[in-house]
């Protein structure tokens, strides 16, 4: 495991975006550790279509951040063979639709590969993918595939909300000695917040929730692009006196049981809230799950508000299929608060 | 066995390898020229129908034209976003114009304009690009596949299409177009080999213009040329030039023809120039310079085939005004059918997963109607 | 959507294995629909590896019954081409794991096309995939990969687990105008049962589950290889005490919520058991589903047995993997019964 | 732009094309020879080294008893399955014996031998199909990659893995096997591609024995040969007769020492033939008939280079007697290993899914624990 050392702490904090705070925690993983090279398309002279790698390349030179051929399936092919070698590789993939064709190398080795050898050969590979809609983005660039990578054990899948933990859940993502999904909320690239990356407070572990707000009355329970909408449904919900706690997992896995059950056997009720289409998304093995361990805390059932069973809308259908903010106060009024 | 037992043991002896392990085809005709092939500007140029020139002619300056409409509706926010085809003229016209009627395109996200040279209403090539639906058109009335964004995922259809059309006894080609960023992808190297085994009609056309995004041929692929790549799947490959429409217009005629006559697919590689951006939304600055552009502009095909036409007499004044005006007449066609406000049905959403609603999509589009009924009441 | 006749009734049903059962549903679509073609690795001269296509290539000749190159994105991507020309292409995927190779085709075209076409190009594909474990096959060879194609719309998703079924299920989804996945527990190929294909009693439509067993104290929910295992539970639970009611789903999607909900509502208790992982599996959406609609019904949350969330294991070691009727036993002495 | 703008309107021109349109590299040198290569039975086997052949045949001996045994283990249930490489010995041992300490194999499932030849234990190369694990040894102590059924997903591995090296100043070759079958995955593409761009020391050897389980070369590839593929990489190609071991080693030396001085990769085609069925389990005459297994029994690998090394004197009676011996000893205790039951822990199922266990994993295993445990004390 790459100690992940904390950076001199330099105060002022200025206003950032995620994007940036993604491209320097690159930036100081490759810093730090040799072994860190950044792949894909377009990431190196261009610095990826969202600009995320921008000048990874010109600081550390087109072989720490190489522009690949265009095939994702050899793109995950030959990091893992990189892995084998030593490197810790970070993966970009253009879009989350483009990174199917890598599935086979996923599923059948990346997850797998520690496994397969009894631990002699991990796979430190972070596989960044943007994901999820409300970008405006044609077919095949709005997919949240988090179901796919959710039911691969092997595969620790992790997914910042704020700018603080883009930067810090990226560097943890690089120093795991896992193979981490790190999917990117495309929506919140351009979302602002004051923080310092010289001084990133301390860079969290993966698999600890946070409650980002406190409540009473009821517990939503989201993740990435959702965290927002939740934030903004809480507010709106004391207009209708709930006053309701909100969760950001971060990570999809590993799961922080702990800190969701507590809140739900505080709150007595629940709603999941994600993009991605409902059946048989992580919404689903939440709902189910806390459902098994607060049985008898729970005023009603587990709720989810996610995106329909259907292919991700068109551009101009998108705000239909995106859970807002009424959707959500609306499963919150189904909690059966007359019980 | 030991050494005795073995018949002519001790004797040096020349094995005979069994049959199998020859090369089945001969691959010398199947390696494409050392130079792209071109017409005009050369002596083959003697032999143009003039006919057919001057509609190419129409057609590209239409196809340049519509590059720039509906790059003008990117800015007006009609269009989400465009990939132009300024400098492809040439390839995206001949590929639509070599077609019979009964024949297929096999489009990529770039190739809007040979749908369009296919005779598709612009508007609905373009609904992709819109954003009021994924594809604008049935492709089965046009014989044209659905735009394919996810890259080369389009060719292996074109090789099915193309073999269920020929075991159903049907005289149909499948054209799949590609670019050279997508042939790098598994599913180049899986349809190219299908379609070799089956001998299907289908004819490959890879557009190279030269990057994928920001990344350059050179870092695509280390091959002598895309073309190269037809030997290994035992097909003829040519190198042509795709600046040079009546380059391009006899080597896919030629590639079309050999596929309806039961010859088998074809890999062609133009040679061509992305002009532009890669859509409005990329800045092309950030990884190539002007010079290479400047020198790539000497070899605009318009030009190209202009100057041919005028120096022989084959087209004059009255000629390329006519083919301005036609080309204004369908840009401003364009620009009414975009300005229109696409009438768009959030419940559409669920009306096309399933043959039959299920019961889970039913409930879904009823609580979408509720929400817009309360909305309406609000 | 082709019409399946019922064939000309003959009596005298004689033991069928669930392999013969495919086999004879595959000839019989052929005989009737000259538009549907059989493709995959080694179908046609040797009948597939577990012999399932045998006979077709020699009956129907090897353009209709054809041995494709090796490369499942290829078979895939060209049965879509053949389908948007009007055929019925029934694919084989060797194994599970092989399967993976198409996700790409699988995800962003075939599951996709109907709606991004408005319905004018549907798909009418079946993708045979047999799946599962419990035969002594080495690693990428016994995946239960349901939860992928269940969280992908677009794809109907059915598994057979009787020889009765087998044909019936095989019949609709070959004669479904949408693309249908089609899971065959291996280890039931060589499964035995009294059967004529003469007469397929009236071919089932696809969506509606069964109540094998009927029971009054808690339902087991599950479908495909575990079915025999519940079955067997619910005998060895009488000795318990417990009367269980055993639900097989026979298709994943769509989900038959009713019968299931009315058979937890009547029951108050439920187990979901399948051999898949638990962690995001398709129990996951099944327990929360069924929880948010018989909530005042349950006596107990809904409870799952599954695989592991591990990959799947070497030979030696799958039967501590597998769901078995002690672990299902197990879970029903948790629902609460002193209560 | 008008006619009356440009230069040079109206005179018939030769436009000069952008320079970029140029092939990159001359593809000639890229082609294989028309026949196989071979050395055994030409007059090129004039320089054999006597000590190197005789330790290919003592190999060659080793190996083919190793197929024996593992097949009459599976007759024993020893074995779950096992795919044998009867008739391919001589790619599986030149392919282990051409590779430094340093460098890396990357096998199929059917290359166990080769893991073999290259010093592994053959009880840990037979541990996947024997079942008590996946892999069963460290990849990293003896740089042999866990052998991989997923096929041609290991040669992305092996570009990577010679890429990084390289990257890293380290002098290590990665030698890549696949069957002929494997050459039509999406895979098996894109890591060539990787590989010629990236110039990475890496050969890629495909054992074409004529089948992916029934299905023949016929229908798995138009290609003149598999060789020819390497032309659209930009790699050479070589083809050889992968039944003489002295062309065999020749070749692959070639190629391996091409890729250590930079030289990028190499594409080698070894022609030959699986002489059994596909594995144990397969029923081989259900696809091809005596008559084609009888030619190729003519031009057996073993007997191939005895005869050419009895009849130079090279080999004699001792020679092969201690070879036999040599290879009897080590069936034995192949034999003796794998009669040993495996000890398997089933709480190892939890071990290595992740660096730290999850809590969700922990209380899997603590189920599985008192499962055993109840068990036991029943
Ligand atoms: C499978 C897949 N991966 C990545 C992308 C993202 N992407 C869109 S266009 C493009 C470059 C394509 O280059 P090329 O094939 O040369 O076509 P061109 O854009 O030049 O027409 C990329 C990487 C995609 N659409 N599909
Ligand atoms: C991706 C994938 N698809 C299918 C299979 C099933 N399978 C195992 S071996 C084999 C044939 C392989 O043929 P070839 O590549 O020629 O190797 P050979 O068996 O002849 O050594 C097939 C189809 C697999 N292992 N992996
Ligand atoms: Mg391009
Ligand atoms: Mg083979």
């Amino acid at each position: 495991m790459t100690t992940v050392a904390a950076k001199s702490a330099k105060t002022g904090a200025k206003p950032a975006t995620m994007a940036q705070a993604l491209t320097r925690a690159m930036r100081d993983a490759m810093a730090e550790d040799p072994t860190v090279h950044v792949m894909g398309e377009d990431v190196g002279t261009l610095g990826g279509v969202f600009r995320i790698t921008d000048g990874l390349a010109k600081e550390f030179g087109e072989d720490r951040c190489t522009d690949t051929p265009l095939a994702e399936a050899g793109i995950l092919g030959t990091a893992v063979g990189m892995a084998m070698y030593g490197l810790r590789p970070v993966v970009e993939m253009q879009f989350d639709a483009f990174a199917y064709p890598a599935f086979e190398q996923l599923l059948s080795h990346v997850a797998k590969m520690r496994n397969r050898t009894r631990g002699a050969m991990p796979l430190p590979i972070t596989i960044r993918v943007p994901y999820g809609g409300g970008i405006g983005g044609v077919e095949h660039h709005c997919d949240s595939s988090e179901a796919y990578y959710v039911a691969t054990p092997g595969l620790t899948v992790v997914t910042p909300a704020t700018v603080e933990d883009a930067y810090g859940l990226l560097r943890a993502s690089i120093a795991s000695d896992d193979p981490v999904v790190f999917l990117e909320p495309k929506r919140l690239y351009w979302s602002k917040s004051d923080w310092s990356p010289q001084a990133p407070a301390a860079v969290p572990g993966i698999g600890k929730a946070l409650v980002r707000r406190t409540g009473t009355s009821a517990t939503l329970i989201t993740y990435g692009p959702s965290l927002p909408v939740c934030l903004e449904a809480a507010e709106a919900a004391r207009e209708e006196g709930w006053d309701l706690e909100v969760v950001d997992l971060r990570s999809l896995v590993p799961f922080d049981e702990e800190t969701v059950v507590q809140s739900v056997r505080r709150t007595g009720r629940a709603v999941v809230v994600h993009e991605a289409g409902g059946f048989g998304g992580p919404g689903a093995e939440i709902a189910a799950r806390v459902t098994e361990r607060c049985f008898h805390h729970l005023e009603a059932p587990v709720l989810r508000v996610t995106g329909f069973d259907i292919p991700y809308p068109p551009p101009m259908l998108e705000k239909y299929y995106l859970p807002g903010v009424e959707r959500i106060l609306d499963a919150v009024a189904r909690l059966q608060w007359e019980n | 066995m030991t050494v005795q037992e073995l018949p002519g043991a001790g004797a040096s002896h020349r094995p005979t390898p069994p049959p199998a392990w020859r090369p089945r085809t001969d691959a010398a005709p199947l390696l494409p020229d050392a130079e792209p092939y071109r017409v005009l500007g050369t002596d083959a140029a003697d032999r143009l129908d003039p006919a057919l020139m001057r509609r190419c002619y129409a057609e590209l300056v239409r196809g340049r034209r519509y590059n720039a409409q509906a790059t003008a509706l990117t800015k007006q926010g009609r269009l989400a976003v465009y990939p132009s085809t300024v400098g492809q003229e040439a390839c995206e016209i001949a590929a639509a114009m070599v077609l019979e009627e009964q024949d297929w395109l096999f489009p990529s996200y770039r190739d809007t304009l040979a749908a369009v040279a296919r005779g598709l209403d612009p508007v609905q090539a373009l609904t992709l690009l819109r954003g009021d639906w994924h594809t604008g058109y049935d492709p089965r009335e046009h014989r044209i596949a659905p735009l394919s964004t996810p890259l080369a995922t389009q060719l292996p259809h074109a090789v099915g299409l193309a073999h269920a059309a020929r075991l159903r006894g049907d005289d149909v080609v499948a054209l799949a177009m590609v670019g050279d960023g997508g042939t790098s992808e598994g599913d180049f190297h899986e349809a190219l080999n299908f379609a070799a085994v089956w001998q299907a009609p289908v004819v490959f056309l890879v557009q190279n213009n030269g990057f994928a995004i920001s990344v350059p041929l050179a870092k695509q692929t280390a091959a002598p040329t895309l073309a190269h790549k037809a030997v290994g799947y035992g097909m003829p490959g040519r190198l042509v030039d795709g600046n040079d429409i009546a380059a391009m217009h006899e080597v896919l005629t030629e590639a079309v023809r050999r596929a309806r006559a039961g010859g088998g697919p074809t890999l062609i590689e133009a040679v061509t120039y992305r002009m532009e951006a890669h859509t409005n939304a990329d800045d092309a600055t950030r990884y190539r310079g002007d010079a290479e552009v400047e020198a790539w502009k000497a070899h605009d095909p318009i030009d190209l085939l202009e100057r041919e036409l005028t120096a022989r007499g084959i087209l004059d004044e009255a000629g390329i005004t006519a083919a301005r005006d036609e080309a204004e007449a369908m840009a401003a066609s364009l620009r009414d059918g975009m300005n229109a406000d696409p009438v768009v049905d959030p419940m559409d959403l669920f009306a096309h997963v399933y043959a039959e609603q299920t019961d889970r999509l039913r409930e879904q589009a009823a609580m979408l109607r509720a929400e817009l009924e309360a909305e309406d009441q609000a």
